[in-house]
């Protein structure tokens, strides 16, 4: 029966294998989520061979509780939310890594038999498993605006943590060394000072960092637990956990560094500096600089009559509004016209990266219209018109003015500014999450802004459009 | 030891597997990619279940339990959730295939 | 038994990887590839030498010395002809650079 | 020491692993083949460290042979006969594999203590082994044109093999269960005859295949010595075996599918139905057709005087007449009178994949020049002449022809006829190595052909270029 279980534990591996594979590429992408999840039963089944009978109904009952929590949040979530929910998800795994270490070490205490390694990485997957738990429980709190919104900074901020992290290491040291490193605290005391302290730990390293960054953070986290997995695949001396932990470890940390390629904020000023968007700053002379505030009326006038090519460029507020359907039927309106539509879609609009798809593609806006940074900048040069709904960072050109220290600054952004004309749909000069003024509001030749919400303002330039 | 060192060696392998695993995917898929392995170190579940199984006392029992309960919603919250993500991504065009293969 | 288990489960995992490693490689390089993975089989010199040194009686010996001697000529000259192969390709343009990468 | 034996051995795997992937790339490449060598030493030296010292003396003599054998094979083989090179190497691997099995089987048959792994992977070892090393041995024969030139058939050849692979497998079980399944053969008789059955079976395997396909026969058995050896690895239980084994039978293969890709030929064909040019077919008609013989003046005329943009095809005939030099002059003397020439390189031209680059890069020819089959494909419209150097198949029509089913039928061309003029230099009509005749050569008012041994033909041209 072992044996059974081990095979079924590599079939398993070779499922989560497979399964990532195809999440490589859209076509694929959700078979191999299915396949993930199959590879996941196998060993769910397999283990139940290897267990005590009398504890299936404890095991049922707590599973079940779990997956009737985890089907109704996920299946209740709004695509807005999906950043936090996949923390929350993430934070749970942690938690249960740093739990299962924790009664490994009771059993290690009790029993007589001794095991080195499993000596060794209980304190490990304690302190991985708790940091991912406490972090990525304040990302969600973040993300959520529940609490700790934008980046909470407190002086020596480094170098408390520093501190932190070598105690909670001498004191795993110690936890390992049978209490032979500090006589004066016992190797259960110490886990459990471990167990605090890397808790603590946790919210420290994520509490400055501002939400723009939090996809990062949150894909790191997930490295972690996956560490964490593997660490308590050590303690349990078993593969899967093993094997499906590394994975996860190692493509989590990759991923991390992708994103935070796409946002263009090295990993390292992320963490160590907190400079995330605060969403704080506010330029006060806004008021008193003048724009070209535009009417429905005259944008939809201008998109009907003066413009060919048209790119539209969605943010965070077409989310927030729920426009992504008007601007679907602006696509249409524009298309019946016989003019040119296409989508900018910048790797971090909205607050999660591939947002943006994700929304535009719910309403059946076609991929081959959704173009990617890269692709689409060459085609604002010939574009008559970028109507730039309820975004602003994205195409905000102080992030790429050396002169500021912006939080967006070196991040490439879409290059409206080349389009004949540049029409912006948002409620008002407030600027982005990063909280930078954008310049292009004051260009008042180049620039029209209709001040409305999102959903509306685009029904309106709709309707104005098809009646002239 | 000698199990530890064969463990050791899958270790260093799968690792090394995990980093060739991701590489170049198109930014559209960061975020499902994100939670469908979020979801897979939700297996962490199969070591809760054996904690469980083996506990002694009930202070041990509760711990198993709450692991078990994280494991679980851990799995399904992370395939379900990845789940809807993808469901909404339509089957792409010859254009969205080419930037992604060459 | 346990120990031919662990075994199963890296051939498995460095299979996988094995196909993950080799990925859109342009022709130009696929005679080294092949050149230097085939030096790096010749990691079958270890078992010769195993064997050579467990060896009980002459006829073994004489087997295990052949193995050796194989194994030592798949070894050096494996990875020699590939280095001088690889010696001839002079540092790329960035052309060939951007064909690769993207 | 066993463990730091161990851990030098996971120390080496990952050097193996990090020099592939350098190897993936031409800048990198180099430094990727010395790590993977490096590595090879760690594991070499840690075995040392595991074994009997008196036995050593013994090793280092066997050892030094063939690292003098090698070394010296190595450093003296000409470019051109690279490929069978690597087949000799790789067959002795996988003979070292099927011998290492030999001895381990005598052990288990002497020695009291059972292991069902081995008594099962021994045969398997055996069979693998032997096939890859006798089918690298026929390869190296057929290339260096030793012997079975082109490719030998005789009737019923699948049938005979499959029965002869059946039989292999019924000694194996005989052999694993100890006699029980033929008693009239003893185990010790039936791995005998697994021996010499699976020698046989390697020799048949690669006799029908001709040489056009070899590379790829190669690279075929070299991922069987790749798996080869990571049996012997789970005859000995060893770690560097079983991993350094399986990464290069998993990467082998689709090496394998990558090169049969770029021959254009799929894998199955090659293996079952030995398609490929026997080089005898000849076309009989040749003669009484007429050409436009042309002279080097003629041709050195036309370039200095009406060619602006001129590729040159590179072909095996300029290897065998080491004319690679002389075609660098072309080049820059083409250059000094302000023409544009790029390098037209097919995957398969030559006898090697890649043989060509490494020819005009021998030279110095820079990188930038040489383009692949989809990059040169579209220059040749506006290219005012193709220079096809000892080249013929790489560049004949009848590939794409779908009336003709010849060797080279499928196989992507370089379309050298949509250049205004094509020039081949070559020293008669017979065709290449697929032995199909090529209609272009009767093309008389597009076609010159200069008929001539590449190197001379190349000089003259030059002279004439220079001349003018
Ligand atoms: N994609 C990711 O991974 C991710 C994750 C977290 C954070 N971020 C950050 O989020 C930002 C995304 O940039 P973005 O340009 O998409 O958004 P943004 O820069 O945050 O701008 C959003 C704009 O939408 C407007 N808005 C809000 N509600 C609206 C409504 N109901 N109708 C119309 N407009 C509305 C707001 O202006 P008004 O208030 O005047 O309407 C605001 O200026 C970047 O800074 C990025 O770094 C990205
Ligand atoms: N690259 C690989 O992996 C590989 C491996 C094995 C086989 N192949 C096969 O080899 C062929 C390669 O095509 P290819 O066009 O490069 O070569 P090819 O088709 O074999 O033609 C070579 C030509 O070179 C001419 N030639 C020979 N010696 C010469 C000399 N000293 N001076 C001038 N010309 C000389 C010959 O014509 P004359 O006798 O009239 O001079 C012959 O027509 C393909 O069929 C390919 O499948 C490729």
């Amino acid at each position: 029966m072992q044996v059974a279980t081990f095979l079924a534990y590599l079939a398993a591996a070779a499922l989560f294998i497979l399964g990532i594979r195809r999440l490589r590429r859209p076509e694929t992408a959700r078979s191999g989520n299915t396949i993930a999840a199959v590879g996941m039963v196998i060993a769910l089944v397999a283990t139940l061979f290897v267990i005590e009978f009398q504890s299936l109904i404890l095991i049922g009952a707590a599973a079940l509780l779990g997956t009737v929590v985890g089907a109704l949040s996920a299946q209740r979530v709004k695509m807005t939310a999906m950043p936090q929910m996949v923390a929350a998800y993430n934070g749970v795994g942690g938690g249960a890594a740093a739990l299962i270490a924790l009664s490994e070490f009771y059993h290690l205490q009790t029993s007589s038999e001794q095991s080195l390694v499993a000596t060794i990485t209980v304190p490990l997957t304690v302190l991985v498993g708790s940091v991912s738990f406490a972090g990525s429980i304040i990302a969600f709190t973040k993300l959520q605006e529940i609490a700790f919104s934008g980046s909470v900074s407190f002086p020596l901020q480094q170098v408390v943590n520093g501190l932190l992290f070598i105690v909670i290491l001498v004191l795993a040291a110690n936890a390992i060394l049978a209490g032979n490193v500090l006589p004066f605290i016992s190797p259960t005391a110490s886990v459990a000072a471990i167990l605090v302290g890397s808790l603590i730990l946790g919210v420290l390293l994520v509490i400055p960092i501002g939400g723009a960054d939090m996809p990062i953070v949150i894909s790191l986290l997930n490295a972690c637990t996956g560490l964490a997995a593997a660490a308590s695949g050590f303690v349990l001396g078993n593969y899967i956990l093993i094997i499906g932990g590394t994975i996860v470890g190692a493509s989590g940390t990759i991923l991390t560094n992708l994103m935070s390629g796409a946002l263009g904020r090295p990993l390292g000023k992320i963490i160590f500096a907190g400079i995330a968007a605060s969403g704080s700053k506010k330029s006060e002379d806004r008021e008193d600089r003048e724009v070209n505030d535009a009417s429905a009326e005259t944008v939809g006038g201008y998109l009907a009559d003066e413009a060919e090519k048209v790119v539209i460029v969605p943010g965070y507020g077409l989310a927030v509004a729920q426009a992504q359907g008007p601007m679907r039927d602006l696509m249409e309106a524009l298309e019946k016209q016989g003019k040119e539509v296409l989508f900018g879609i910048h790797p971090v609009a909205g607050r999660m990266p591939g947002h943006m798809n994700v929304l535009l593609t719910e309403v059946g806006i076609p991929y081959a219209k959704l173009y990617d940074l890269e692709d689409i900048n060459p085609e604002f040069e010939d574009a008559d018109a970028a109507i730039i709904v309820g975004a602003n960072d994205v195409v905000n050109p102080a992030a790429s003015d050396p002169e500021q220290d912006t939080p967006i600054s070196g991040m490439p952004i879409l290059e409206v500014e080349k389009a004949k004309k540049v029409i912006f749909i948002k409620r008002s000069l407030s600027p982005g999450f990063a909280g930078v003024d954008n310049p292009l509001f004051y260009d008042t030749d180049k620039t029209m802004m209709l001040f409305a919400d999102a959903k509306q303002g685009l029904q309106d330039v709709i309707a104005s459009v098809q009646s002239s | 030891m000698n199990s530890f060192l064969a463990e050791l060696a899958v270790l260093i392998i799968a690792a090394f597997l995990g980093f060739e695993l991701i590489s170049r995917v198109p930014n559209l898929l960061h975020t499902p990619l994100m939670s469908a392995t979020n979801a897979i170190h939700g297996v962490i579940l199969v070591g809760g279940m054996i904690t469980l199984a083996a506990a002694t006392n009930v202070y041990i029992q509760a711990v198993g339990f709450i692991a078990v309960f994280f494991g679980a919603l851990n799995v399904v919250g992370g395939f379900w959730v990845t789940n809807r993500m993808l469901g909404m991504f339509r089957s792409p065009t010859p254009r969205v295939k080419k930037r992604r293969e060459d």
